[in-house]
């Protein structure tokens, strides 16, 4: 499995702060993504960036591994 | 001793962040601080409360990379980092930045960067209560 | 109340100054200080001691010129400004800076101001007692 | 009279920290500091500010009144 988190304006447009993806192997970035932005247009409206297991990932390509935890995030308005 | 760096409810001390800076250092001339307040106003609307989103493990996460970049490029000898979630009055604290450095020219710059880089690298998101409802705040490009 | 602008022989306290300066406008969403120490070490020297000599008149009102100047300036919501007289051991605190505007940047940059522009208005004077004798500082130009 | 004051490290070579001056009518900032100068040369070397009654002064042709405040000052170093 792939826990993918919202927070802030993203969850609240989502409906939830964490869904389930089912890993497959070969999976990417990218494929998490398409697969959510088609669930959650709004969502995916607002989101600027990704973070994969706590880091920035500007590389949509990136191959995910079980476990992952994946982030799609608003941009930030904290300070 | 509380982290240097760290994400929490409650409110803090600038007394007790400073003490805490300057027992790193007596080499430390100059000590710049940014506090960060939950202001009662915002484009126009009075604001009562303002609620916190945070994803907490990348945001300390970033955090800690930015004092350690900050102490690099500014040659500092001591940071304090301190960003409240959860929700926060009107005119209450949010945020606590601290730069301390041998003379005042890098610690008020490295000040000015730390909360500049902290409004664009970390993940904490700000929502507006107001008379009128909640709204999730959408920054400025 | 504290004066917003004294000098005084006594340490000051951040959190009193902080809270004396947000307690003047809740439209205040950044608050941006300096705080200058004493160095233990200074151009080789080991300085255990840092003794003030003030034109006490005077510098309060040169103080008060520079907290109006910045307000205009600046459009700061508040401005404090503490110095210390007398002698101050090494680590201690000697000067704060306080400046609250309603956003970030004005703050910032009015508290770099108001430090710059302290050390070249307000007559006090420093002077160095170190192991080996005292010594007045001679500022660089 | 005319008080003049000195503060750190002027004081220190002048070796106190006030002395009187005799007003004179039509007397002028430069009058008492070229008395003084020659009393004081070591003091003056560094003296690069002066004040009449708090303020700061650049005229030296300034006319004084009796019972001015009149000081010279080194480089300030506080802060």
């Amino acid at each position: 499995m792939i826990r993918v988190l919202f927070f802030g304006p993203v969850a609240e447009r989502v409906g939830k702060s964490e869904v389930q993806v089912v890993f497959k192997a070969g999976m990417r970035l990218l494929d998490v993504r398409e697969q959510l932005q088609v669930k959650y247009p709004a969502a995916f409206e607002i989101v600027c960036f990704t973070a994969v297991n706590g880091e920035h990932v500007l590389d949509m390509s990136l191959p995910l591994t079980e476990h992952s935890d994946v982030v799609f995030m608003s941009k930030f308005s904290g300070g | 001793m509380k982290d240097a760096v760290r994400i929490q409810l409650e409110d803090f001390s600038q007394d007790e962040e400073i003490a805490a800076l300057r027992a790193s250092s007596k080499r430390m001339g100059g000590i710049a601080t940014f506090i960060g307040c939950a202001r009662d106003f915002s484009e126009g609307r009075e604001v009562t409360q303002i609620s916190f989103d945070a994803y907490g493990s990348m945001a300390v996460g970033e955090m800690n990379k930015l004092r350690d970049e900050a102490t690099k490029k500014f040659a500092l000898l001591g940071v304090r980092i301190v960003h409240r979630v959860g929700v926060v009055g009107a005119g209450e604290q949010i945020v606590f930045v601290a730069a301390g450095a041998e003379h005042r020219a890098p610690a008020l710059q490295a000040c000015q960067w730390l909360i500049d880089e902290l409004k664009q690298r970390v993940p904490i998101w700000k929502k507006e209560i107001t008379p009128q409802g909640e709204a999730w705040l959408t920054p400025h490009p």
